[in-house]
């Protein structure tokens, strides 16, 4: 018998339990931080009666959403309409398999791991889709065709935005661009517009406020989520939040120097102590870009849909292309 | 705009510094609201000169209020209860008051004499108004009856509770520790200083002698009824003491003589007035 | 224009004249005249060049204390009101006049009323306050026409009212008359009062300056304390603190009466001796053998003990307090056991009634002493009233009940002699009282040393 | 108790199954129970009314074109401020037409009003546009007033200015919070109702309401100002401006707003006079027409201030309007009280007044425009017929100009620039 391959499979299931088990906490981490954060930014309290400080406040949210009756419109697509929000939600959670948390800390440390995260990334547009479609309703038809539009637009300023770090790293692999990173100093430094259209075009391709087209509250009531409610809504909610925990993670992974300290020393712990200073630095970083998403969805109003294609094609796009271009010369030309 | 971005950034700050600044939240049942003092979401029955409210529960009101806001109960002329909405929200009101309503006096009228003095009710209810029936003006409004009547009409007092809808023990109570006559006094009232400064610089030697040459005890009045006698704290002698106060006019400082003269001038003075002579 | 004030309100000359420069010099009645005295030039300078924390800054550093008696920093007192988070805060000038013989708060309001006003403006623009009221004594007649002219003159001229002076600040000034009641100076009595409620104190906590007035946080003030404010505006707190002692600086509004040539309002630095205030009223007449420092609170301090300053600390050493700002000065003709009596007899008679030990132990005491002076004690009095005095004080509500015993446990230490001759020989020491002589007691007082 | 023979007895539809509603409509002589067939079958149907269009503009909206749907917006969708239903007509998310259904929250409160005597009158009108109660009691009392032949005394003519003015710029301030959140943006409204809540509590020290303030009387007003109201006037004066500040730095100049409303919704000022379009509405398209200027009523002759306009007529221009009315009311403000003479605030007027019969008309610039009420009398002690033309009414009718061929996105955003309230539109 292959031990090594039993093994692998053992840690695999492991790993992806874990990371099953990890997003419905990180769901109610990051609520809670919004609730919070937006009431402090609009001079208000926010939830303060659940657990102290009102901390469990969002936990609750969680298990009233199980409790509540799990409706299906009259004239929906029954099996699609349950099947959708299972779809955006593994979605998330596939593509939380390539985070490196810590150094030995990755549940699958692909050699193709940015590959891997773009393809699955991708398939909660699908589950968007169906969800609009199933609904049976004029306003997730609408938001179903947005997302379609609007993430499909944005995965190619996203996807372009990192080749250059690619090129760069000369690597597909997380973990290798993190050790790149540490030998060669943050990313941030040597693709400086990589980082904007790649934070831009993550907060896009996530749904998230200015360019939350897809739910649109005062447009499209909920857009795809108008007719889900009780646990098949609370899916749609936790993975718009694990979401956004996994593109704050991939943007500190590829910019940020992942689980990297800002400072040199200690570079880098050997063990299962460098694994515990990784995830400390890993989540201070994710949980820091998280907050500033919150800001902006506290701060500012939502683009028109054409202005957001528009900056897609018109803008993002070409100056990505530009940034490729840049970068590509600037490795042939000082031989990176 | 100048730099693509600047709005936004100008937003984000506005945000960053609110998140430090004082929150506005009131926490509701932990921290009330202060509610104005002309606050009328809160019903207050109106009191009648008995001191029973004047509502009839004649059921008017809740009937045409348009969204039956308006609940209340009670009992009716021939003492059978009766009810419209809730018993809790409103005070029941007392069977004695529909029975004197309905001309069956059920008991007798508090402080009977007195219910005949003349008092020009119009007049203090626009004294009352005149200071926007105010809470703080009750003191005010007692020193204008006052300065009417000579004392406080307890008729009066009931009229100005039922104007500025303060209850009738609120009213009575500040009435009677402001220093206010209550009852009628009769003449000029002669009032002998006994603050501290009067008392040590020979107060009571004017009281002694004021006594004998009226003839007449603290609180009494002398025979002709042309002076009222009376000891008091407030009459603010200062360095004039040993005082005394004929009406409102101080007079110090005194020795015993003077005072006798000053007094028995009065006293002549005011039976002059009474016999129709002029000095 | 010595006129402009009551007569009974004699102005002595000498001591440290600060508050009383301007009485009779300016017309109390006319704004212009105020103004050409340099009036208003604090509240000026406070509201359009000074922040309020800057104002209460320089009130701290002049260390002006409450001449209502409980000598409370002034600076921390507006600290705190401004700290309070609230939408509307109210201050409140008390010039109820409790001990109705003290004369400073109505000289002040009858001589230079816009003094207190513009003292008043600075305290609500300092703490944060957008009402001010003033709570004058019904009694005095004259002042409150006085105020109710000075408000109404201010606020036509812009000094008070909406956007004082063209600033941001709003301040809404009125007058309003109290009960002439003892108790109503106190704060929470003077609060139920203007709202409308008989004059009682009111439990604390919560205190007014965070549920006062129609649950406002409210602040009350001396008028004297806020004519110094004035002052320290319109001159410096430098100038202000140049006379006093360490603690307690500045000049204090007193009173001198009983037995002395020339009774009247003299104005002195704080810890200047009893003795020489004594002097500034022409000294004693006669042999003067005690003085009641504080109105009916204070205690008394014999002649041997004139040298005492007079400022919050020493007197509270000594058993006696500022309280009011009166002294009262006895002669060796006076019983100090009928004094005591007197002042016991005085609180008694103005107990609002809300407190129990106030309202029966006064009485008490009044009864017990009574009793040794008709020499009928019985052989625990003393004990009596040094206990129930203690109780008193202990469980009272308010300040003027708390401080009630206080003349007669100072002549019980100071006189005790007299206490004995009073109780066990029916004999009055100064030949004043109309002793029943004989009948010595069969057992000794207990409690008299 | 009556027995119902079960034959003759006409079920409730929702008792019916399938097979027994066929029997009953065979019976009836009608065909089978008309059922959508096909995938877009709802689509079509939804929002259609059943019944043979009416009108020629009926008929233009309610017939679709290939790859044309219609879409509910309303009566209950987040942001149609109150209960309102617009009919869109969208090709994908353009706009084709726009039908504004109203109604939802009608309560007929003229009819309310032609019974209740010409005083109580003044406590109906409160809801009508419950943003700016006052002004909806100050037509009414003009009205009464010229009806009945009483001028109120100065001074109260002078706390209705002030109360009105406040009125006006809480009323504005909160445009400004409801256009951010129709865009999206959560915080602005919540700046907005600090300082409402602020002006709110003022006005409840003076009437002792908070909302419906019911503090207008026919001659007069309920009460002078106390205090309270003139302590908090004061308060809220001195940092009013900062406040405001607050949102223009959120918003003003914002790129992603200013995107979304320059140029958007552009009514020219002809356009504008010719739908009847009032108030800010109007000033904002360049023409300078106030109520206060053109026609003074109250004390307004006395106050000096200009007409304030916009040049070009959009979102934007709508926005900026409410923000210079606001510190124009402001101004206005300092100057009433400045001014305020003493005396009484109320006429003396009977308790059930009856006037002549005549009619009269009084009108008032309100936040959102011109409102005005018309009454009649019959000598009665209720007005015989009472009127009132609410502006926001007029305003809506200028969505199905100016929408067609914009997105979907920009219905609520350009709705919320007319600043309409639904109470006052309904009546």
């Amino acid at each position: 018998m292959d031990w090594e391959l039993v093994l692998g499979i053992g840690r695999f299931l492991l790993a992806t339990t874990l990371i099953l088990l990890l997003t419905v906490p990180t769901a109610f981490v990051i609520i809670q931080m919004e609730m919070k954060i937006i009431a402090q930014l609009a001079l208000r309290i926010g939830p303060n009666r659940i657990g102290p400080r009102g901390m469990f406040q969002s936990t609750i949210h969680g298990f009233k959403v199980l409790a509540k009756e799990d409706t299906v419109p009259d004239q929906a697509d029954r099996s699609t309409f349950t099947l959708a929000p299972w779809m955006v939600y593994m979605a998330a959670a596939m593509s939380m398999i390539v985070i490196p948390f810590a150094p030995g800390a990755i549940a699958a440390d692909f050699s193709i791991g940015i590959v891997y995260f773009f393809a699955v990334l991708g398939l909660s547009v699908v589950g968007l889709l169906v969800a609009g479609w199933a609904s049976y309703n004029k306003y997730s038809l609408l938001g179903g065709l947005r997302s379609a539009a609007q993430m499909v637009s944005y995965e190619i300023p996203l996807t372009l935005s990192v080749v250059g770090v690619i090129v760069l790293a000369g690597t597909l692999s997380f973990s290798e661009v993190i050790a790149w990173q540490l030998e060669h100093g943050w990313l941030l430094i040597w693709q400086p517009l990589g980082v904007a259209i790649f934070y831009v075009a993550s907060l896009a391709e996530i749904n998230r406020t200015p360019f939350d087209m897809v739910e649109a509250d005062s447009e499209l009531v909920a857009g795809p989520f108008t007719e889900y409610s009780g646990m098949r809504f609370g899916f749609f909610f936790f993975a718009e939040y694990v979401a956004l925990f996994i593109m704050s993670g991939i943007l500190i992974s590829l910019f940020f120097g992942g689980w990297l300290a800002p400072w040199p020393f200690p570079a880098q712990l050997e063990g299962f102590a460098g694994t515990l200073y990784g995830i400390v630095w890993f989540f201070l970083k994710t949980y820091l870009f998280v907050a500033v998403a919150v800001w902006l969805r506290g701060t500012l109003p939502r683009v028109r849909v054409d202005q957001l294609m528009g900056m897609a094609w018109k803008v993002l796009l070409p100056l990505a292309l530009v940034n490729l271009f840049i970068t590509a010369i600037a490795v042939v030309v000082f031989n990176l | 705009m100048a730099f693509p971005g600047a709005g936004i950034a100008k937003g984000m700050a506005q945000t960053f510094r609110n998140f430090f600044a004082p929150k506005v939240t009131r926490q509701y049942p932990e921290e009330r609201p202060q509610m104005p003092e002309r606050w009328r979401g809160r019903l207050d029955l109106i009191y009648d000169p008995f001191g029973e409210h004047k509502c009839e529960v004649c059921f008017q009101c809740a009937q045409v209020c348009p969204v039956e806001a308006i609940d209340m109960s009670g009992f009716d002329t021939q003492g059978n209860r009766i009810r419209y909405g809730m018993p809790e929200i409103y005070d029941e009101r007392r069977d004695p008051n529909a029975y004197r309503r309905a001309g069956q006096p059920a008991r007798p009228m508090r402080n009977p004499a007195r219910w005949d003095e003349s008092v020009d009710t119009p007049w203090v209810d626009e004294t009352v108004d005149a200071f926007g029936g105010r809470p703080e003006a009750l003191v005010a409004i007692f020193r204008a009856v006052e300065e009417r009547y000579g004392y406080l009409p307890e008729r009066a007092l009931r009229r100005i509770s039922d104007r500025m809808t303060i209850h009738w023990a609120q009213v009575f109570g500040a009435a009677g520790l402001g220093g206010f006559r209550l009852l009628p006094v009769a003449g000029h009232v002669v009032t002998v200083c006994d603050c501290a400064a009067c008392r040590f610089a020979g107060g009571p030697s004017l009281l002694d002698a004021i006594r004998d040459e009226l003839g007449i005890e603290v609180g009494e009045e002398t025979a002709d009824g042309g002076i009222t006698l009376e000891v008091g704290s407030d009459v603010g002698a200062g360095a004039s003491s040993p005082a005394i106060r004929i009406d409102t006019l101080v007079y110090g400082p005194l020795d015993p003589e003077k005072a006798r003269h000053l007094v028995s001038e009065r006293r002549a003075a005011a039976a002059r007035v009474a016999e129709g002579t002029p000095a | 224009m010595a006129s402009t004030i009551s007569p009974q309100i004699r102005i002595l000359p000498g001591g440290e004249h600060r508050l009383l420069t301007e009485i009779g010099r300016v017309d109390p009645g006319s704004l212009a005249s105020f103004r050409e005295a340099g009036g208003y030039g604090g509240l000026e300078r406070a509201v359009t060049r000074l922040a309020p924390e800057e104002v209460i800054l320089e009130i701290e550093g002049a260390g002006l204390r409450g001449r209502g008696g409980s000598g409370f920093p002034t600076a921390e007192k507006w600290r705190v009101a401004r700290d309070t988070p609230a939408d509307r805060k109210i201050i409140v000038a008390n010039l109820m006049g409790a001990d109705p013989s003290a004369l400073g708060d109505r000289a002040l309001a009858e001589g230079n009323p816009h003094l207190i006003v513009e003292g008043l403006l600075i305290a609500a623009y300092a703490a944060g306050a957008s009402e001010a009221i003033v709570a004058v004594r019904r009694d005095w007649t004259d002042a409150i026409a006085r105020l109710r002219r000075a408000t109404a003159d201010a606020t036509d001229a812009h000094l008070a009212g909406y956007l004082v002076l063209g600033t941001d600040t709003s301040i809404q000034l009125s007058v309003w008359e109290g009960s002439g009641a003892y108790v109503a100076g106190e704060e929470t009595a003077l609060i139920s009062a203007l709202s409308g409620d008989r004059g009682m104190p009111l439990i604390r906590p919560p205190f007014p300056a965070t549920r006062g007035l129609h649950g406002v946080p409210t602040l009350v003030q001396n008028a004297e304390t806020l004519a110094h404010v004035a002052w320290i505006l319109s001159h410096s707190s430098e100038a202000f603190a140049s006379v006093g002692t360490e603690a307690s600086r500045g000049t204090k509004l007193v009173t001198v009466m009983g037995r002395v040539n020339e009774p009247g309002l003299v104005e002195v630095p704080l810890g200047t001796s009893i003795g020489a205030i004594v002097d500034l009223a022409g000294g004693p007449g006669g042999s003067a053998k005690a003085a009641f420092v504080g109105g009916p609170g204070g205690g008394a301090l014999t002649a041997a003990e004139f040298g005492t300053p007079y400022d919050y600390e020493s007197l509270e050493a000594a058993g006696a307090l500022i309280g009011s700002g009166a002294l009262l000065v006895v002669d060796g003709a006076t019983c100090m056991v009928d004094s005591a009596r007197f002042f016991a007899d005085f609180s008694a008679r103005e107990a609002c009634g809300k407190a129990v030990p106030c309202r029966i132990g006064t009485r008490r005491l009044v009864e017990a002493l009574d009793r040794i002076l008709a020499a009928t004690p019985r052989p625990n009095d003393v004990t009596l009233l040094r206990e129930l005095s203690r109780k008193i004080a202990d469980t009272a509500l308010c300040r003027l009940e708390r401080i009630a015993p206080g003349p007669i446990l100072t002549t019980l230490d100071r006189f005790s002699d007299e206490y004995r001759a009073h109780a066990e020989r029916g004999e009055c020491l100064a030949g004043a009282c109309q002793a029943p002589g004989g009948s010595p007691l069969l057992e000794p007082l207990a409690g008299l040393e | 108790m009556t027995t119902v023979d079960p034959e003759t007895r006409i079920p409730d539809p929702i008792e019916l199954d399938e097979a027994e509603e066929a029997r009953l409509r065979a019976a009836a002589g009608l065909g089978p129970t008309p059922r959508e067939g096909g995938e877009y079958a709802g689509f079509e149907s939804v929002g259609i009314p059943d019944r043979p269009p009416q009108t020629e503009r009926e008929r233009e909206v309610y017939t679709l074109n290939e790859g044309e749907m219609l879409i509910n917006l309303g009566p209950q969708h987040p942001s149609t401020h109150g209960v309102m239903r617009l009919v869109v007509k969208v090709r994908g998310e353009v706009i084709v037409d726009i039908d504004p259904v109203l109604g939802y929250l009608h309560r007929g409160i003229e009819k309310l009003c032609e019974n209740a005597t010409y005083t109580t009158v003044l406590t109906y009108v409160d809801p009508m546009d419950y943003l700016s109660a006052m002004h909806n009691e100050h037509a009414p009392a003009i009205a009464f007033e010229k009806l009945y032949g009483i001028k109120a005394p100065p001074r109260a003519e002078y706390i209705r200015a002030l109360v009105v003015e406040l009125n006006r710029v809480f009323s504005h301030g909160l445009m400004m919070g409801f256009l951010a959140l129709d865009m999206g943006g959560l915080t602005p409204i919540l700046y907005s109702f600090i300082n409402r809540d602020e002006v709110v509590d003022m006005l409840s020290a003076i009437s002792g309401q908070r909302m419906l303030f019911n503090f207008f009387r026919i001659g007069g007003v309920n009460w002078d100002t106390n205090d309270e109201f003139l302590s908090r006037l004061g308060t809220w004066r001195s940092h009013v401006l900062d406040n405001l500040l607050m949102n223009e730095r959120m918003i003003t100049d914002n790129e992603i707003f200013t995107k979304r409303t320059k140029g958007m919704g552009v009514l020219t000022g002809d356009e504008a006079i010719s739908l009847g379009v009032t108030g800010p509405n109007l000033r904002a398209s360049g023409v300078p027409f106030d109520v206060r200027k053109a026609h003074p009523y109250s004390i307004y002759h006395e106050l000096e201030f200009d007409v304030i306009t916009q040049q070009s007529g959009d979102s934007y221009a709508r926005y900026l309007q409410r923000i210079a009315e606001i510190k124009q009311s402001i101004h206005l403000i300092d100057q009433i009280i400045d001014k305020m003479p003493h005396g009484p605030v109320q006429a003396q007027v009977p308790g059930i007044i009856r006037p002549k019969p005549g009619r009269a008309y009084g009108a008032v610039e309100s936040p959102r425009g011109l409102y005005s009420v018309y009454a009649i009398s019959d000598g009665g002690p209720n007005p015989y017929r009472f009127r009132m033309r609410d502006p926001s009414f007029i305003s809506l009718q200028a969505l199905p100009k100016i929408m067609p061929g914009r997105l979907l996105a920009d219905t609520m955003a350009v709705m919320a620039s007319f600043d309409p309230v639904m109470g006052g539109v309904d009546k």
